[in-house]
């Protein structure tokens, strides 16, 4: 399986840098317009299973690594609790960083509003967590139907 | 007139629940509970709606300050449908997977051949 | 037998549903809100997020998209698990 | 420090698990040995918070944590009658249920140590935190949708591990099976929380509870929360997934499936007496659980006769003892809103009820322990071509037995104090249940005797020669609950009075639970 036809890729290698960029841009600006992490993850995920589809199997993988995937998806998960254990001081999930003036931290008074990417506290930060984990994880799971999950024979 | 989405979830409901008792193929059985689900998620998101109302999100959202929380649709129902969401993902990942495997197994998607557990 | 067992089943049971569907309150117009008013009202301030649906999600019901996260995570483990084996 | 884990303990014993479950396959790049340690910390750690939580809990009465709020016991936000945020309550019954579940899981992850082998374990400890995590939240949390989230936790993550041999044929059958009945009952349970959000415009147990009425769309809502809820607690007319899921499995998962199980028969009680616990219909769900509880029993117990797979033989008797649990509370149900039969005898039976749910949790942890252990050491499942291990094996048969003595309901073992319980007061309800628990209990004795006699007596086979007690790490676990089993036996007044009691006002007292929140 080395990937479809010469049309196919480059179609596809045109496509995965403004699928990657929108897919990043969904993720981050979730505190403000329709969408999230798990939006963009979805994205992300679907350029990514749109490169895989294009290119066959082995290309993809010597560009993305399995274990790196797991590991990313790991760690996105735990950077996810991990967020939600910092609140700790009041409470789990305690959204510490809003309205606090640090990052993320400028407050925003009811109405309608331009929108400033610079407020909502831990939500960015849980959105950005977010998109990883799915991401990758949505990815794991192509990649495991497509062409199975266990060591090469 | 009123009732359309509420009814449309529950025919949704209804179709999903007919594939899931009377089908033996094991895609039309993942198939059908991915039907259930759309349905169930509709009629979260249809509870959530107010008549002529607009999306909560207050980004140069075309609405007074005041008649904001008036106007908006309720924000707790897509919250949940976002969840619900994603479960329905997960389980009809694993579902075809499991499809997948005891087609391997079995050599069919017919539940009526796949019958290891009932000698 | 078997199969009209099934259909009693199914029928009895999508009446129910559809029943349940008619005697609901309108659609449009739902007559308790003050939760969601809460948020709509109180969302924006509280979590400096002018979506609200995103504030929700990860703020007033942080749990769920916890939760939410770790079906997806077991089920990329579980998809893992079962494709384990070499495919060819 | 102390005090600060003790004020976000609701928090932490969630937290805590899923935070192994995404670390596990980290530790697992490191090696064996490494993920064994980490895992042993990761569940001695939960049990730690859990027995110290469940220890205040049942001391101080019940505890509430919100989610997120600027304080845990902060439910309602300033001007609002309502809580919106997600609130964790925690009552004397919750606690119950989690220290069952983490005292079986702690000697399930023990005995996996040994019993485990392969190469895929860190995915396998990983979704096994998972499970634990859907368990503690189950029983944890006091928000309907929350419910939901952590019944599908529970349920993917315990179809991925019934999976976890692919190899066979057979596992991957009950895992789809599995997995059909737990997304229905999962979309059904979904249904019915959208039905309450639309009448009430609620999430939260006690706000629902305080403003219910009665309506044809709340009936609605209940008999699919019913529904939903038998479903997956094993009830007579869906129990054909259980014994294929619970006979397929690895054994350490067969035990967490067996307390899963039983915790979706605390969301169904949760349910019934909190959610519902002013409904003057009460008694026709009780007399809906006493059926079901009934069909059960009898269905269990003969299909249990003709099997001849150790595991499902297990698996079918546990079906029928779930069905004295369900008759136990469904008297308790029934008598509950006229306070002169609730404390009579509704009361015994719901004690009954709820002492046999934890026994059942305890004895059938010990029997299938031991026959993972015969099926470890001899590689074999099939009663037919097992005979005379006794010799070879005593500890575990000494286990086995004191297992089955107890499911039999036979005096000093801890079945027999619940059954007593439940016959007692059942009798003062309807004396024809009572007649017919006691043949279903007597019946439960004969696959037992069966089983018993051709694996471990009789003549010694050839094959067996090589045959060896399995690890001390397997009898550990065995051991520890062969001597509750008894204790609880021996000393049925004492275990009633300080675990049970307090479970059973939290569950009767519907009010207590609504005041905590609101």
């Amino acid at each position: 399986m080395s990937g479809l036809s010469k049309i196919v890729k480059n179609v596809a290698s045109v496509f995965i840098v403004p699928g990657l960029i929108f897919g990043a841009y969904v993720v981050a600006h979730g505190h403000l317009t329709p969408g999230g992490g798990f939006q963009g993850g979805t994205i992300i995920a679907t350029t990514l299973a749109l490169l895989l589809v294009a290119f066959g199997e082995k290309s993809f993988r010597k560009a993305i690594g399995k274990n790196a995937l797991a590991m990313l998806e790991s760690l996105a998960l735990f950077g996810f609790i991990g967020i939600a254990f910092l609140g700790l001081q009041s409470s789990f999930f305690n959204n510490f960083l809003s309205n606090s003036g640090s990052l993320f931290g400028q407050s925003v008074q009811f109405g309608v509003n331009e929108g400033n990417i610079n407020s909502a506290g831990v939500i960015p930060l849980m959105n950005f967590m977010v998109g990883i984990e799915v991401a990758s994880g949505l990815t794991i799971i192509v990649i495991a139907m497509y062409s199975g999950w266990g060591e090469r024979k | 007139m009123e009732l359309i989405p509420f009814l449309g979830a529950a025919l949704l409901f209804g179709i999903g629940l007919f594939a899931l008792v009377f089908k033996r193929n094991l895609i039309k059985i993942a198939m059908g509970l991915s039907i259930i689900d759309s349905g169930v998620n509709l009629f979260l998101i249809a509870l959530g709606y107010r008549s002529n109302g607009i999306a909560p999100i207050f980004t140069t959202a075309p609405v007074s300050n005041a008649q904001a929380a008036a106007t908006m649709v309720l924000p707790a129902p897509q919250a949940l449908t976002l969840t619900s969401i994603v479960i329905g993902l997960a389980v009809s990942a694993l579902m075809l997977s499991l499809a997948v495997l005891l087609f391997k197994h079995y050599g069919s998607a017919d539940a009526r051949k796949i019958r290891g557990l009932r000698e | 037998m078997k199969q009209a067992i099934k259909l009693i089943f199914f029928l009895v049971f999508s009446l129910f549903l559809l029943a349940s569907v008619f005697t609901l309150r309108p659609f449009g117009a739902p007559k308790h809100h003050e939760m969601d008013s809460y948020f709509l009202e109180n969302g924006q301030r509280e979590t400096a997020s002018n979506n609200i649906v995103t504030s929700i999600v990860f703020d007033y019901r942080g749990l769920d998209t916890l939760g939410e996260a770790t079906v997806l995570f077991s089920a990329v483990s579980g998809v893992a698990l079962l494709f384990r084996g070499a495919l060819k | 420090m102390i005090s600060f884990i003790l004020q976000h303990a609701p928090a932490l014993c969630l937290a805590t698990p899923l935070l192994f479950a995404f670390l596990t396959p980290l530790a697992d790049k490191a090696g064996s040995r490494v993920r064994k340690a980490f895992v042993f910390l990761g569940i001695l750690l939960t049990a730690l918070t859990v027995f110290t939580l469940a220890q205040n809990v049942i001391l101080q009465g019940a505890r509430v944590y919100t989610m997120g709020a600027s304080s845990p016991a902060l439910t309602l936000p300033s001007g609002m009658t309502l809580p919106v945020r997600i609130i964790l309550e925690i009552d004397a019954f919750s606690a119950l249920m989690a220290s069952l579940a983490l005292l079986v899981a702690f000697f399930a992850v023990v005995y996996s140590f040994r019993f485990m082998k392969g190469n895929s374990l860190g995915k396998f400890y990983s979704l096994f935190f998972v499970m634990l995590a859907g368990l503690i939240g189950l029983v944890f949390t006091g928000d309907l949708f929350t419910l939901f989230v952590f019944f599908e936790i529970l349920s993917i993550s315990s179809v991925a591990l019934v999976a976890y041999w692919y190899k066979r044929k057979k596992s991957v059958e009950a895992a789809f099976k599995y997995l059909l009945i737990s997304s229905v009952a999962s979309l059904c349970l979904l249904f019915s929380i959208g039905l309450l959000y639309g009448e009430y415009g609620l999430l939260n147990i006690a706000a629902l509870a305080a403003s219910m009425r009665l309506s044809f769309v709340t009936m609605v809502a209940l008999g699919l929360l019913l529904a939903a809820f038998s479903m997956k607690a094993g009830a007579a007319p869906m129990h054909y997934w259980l014994p294929d899921a619970y006979g397929e499995a690895p054994t350490p998962i067969t035990v967490m499936l067996g307390i899963a199980t039983l915790s979706s028969l605390y969301a169904l009680l949760r349910v019934l007496f909190t959610l519902f616990g002013s409904f003057s219909l009460l008694p026709v769900a009780g007399w809906v659980l006493i059926c079901l509880g009934v069909v059960s029993m009898f269905v269990g117990v003969t299909m249990a006769l003709k099997q001849d797979d150790i595991k499902r033989l297990i698996a079918y008797t546990a079906v029928s003892q779930a069905g004295f649990i369900f008759v136990g509370v469904g008297v308790g149900l029934a008598t509950i809103n006229s306070p002169a039969l609730f404390s009579a005898f509704g009361e015994n039976a719901l004690k009954g009820g709820l002492f046999h749910l934890v026994n059942h949790g305890i004895y059938e942890a010990l029997l299938f322990f031991s026959a993972g252990a015969v099926i470890y050491a001899t590689g074999k499942r099939r009663l037919s071509s097992l005979s005379g291990l006794a010799r070879k094996m005593p500890f575990t048969t000494v286990f086995f037995l004191v297992g089955a003595m107890a499911i039999a309901g036979i005096p000093p073992m801890n079945g027999f104090a619940s059954k007593i319980l439940i016959y007692e007061s059942v009798y003062r309800f309807n004396p024809l249940l009572t007649v017919l628990a006691l043949v279903v209990s007597v019946l439960t004795a004969v696959p037992f005797v069966k089983a018993f006699s051709s694996a471990f007596l009789g003549p010694e086979m050839a094959e067996f020669k090589k045959t060896k007690e399995v690890p001390m790490g397997m009898l550990l676990g065995m051991a520890v609950l062969a001597v509750i089993a008894v204790l609880f036996g021996l000393l049925p007044g004492l275990v009633v009075e300080t675990i049970i009691a307090p479970a059973v006002n939290a569950l009767a007292s519907q009010a207590a639970y609504v005041g905590v929140v609101l």
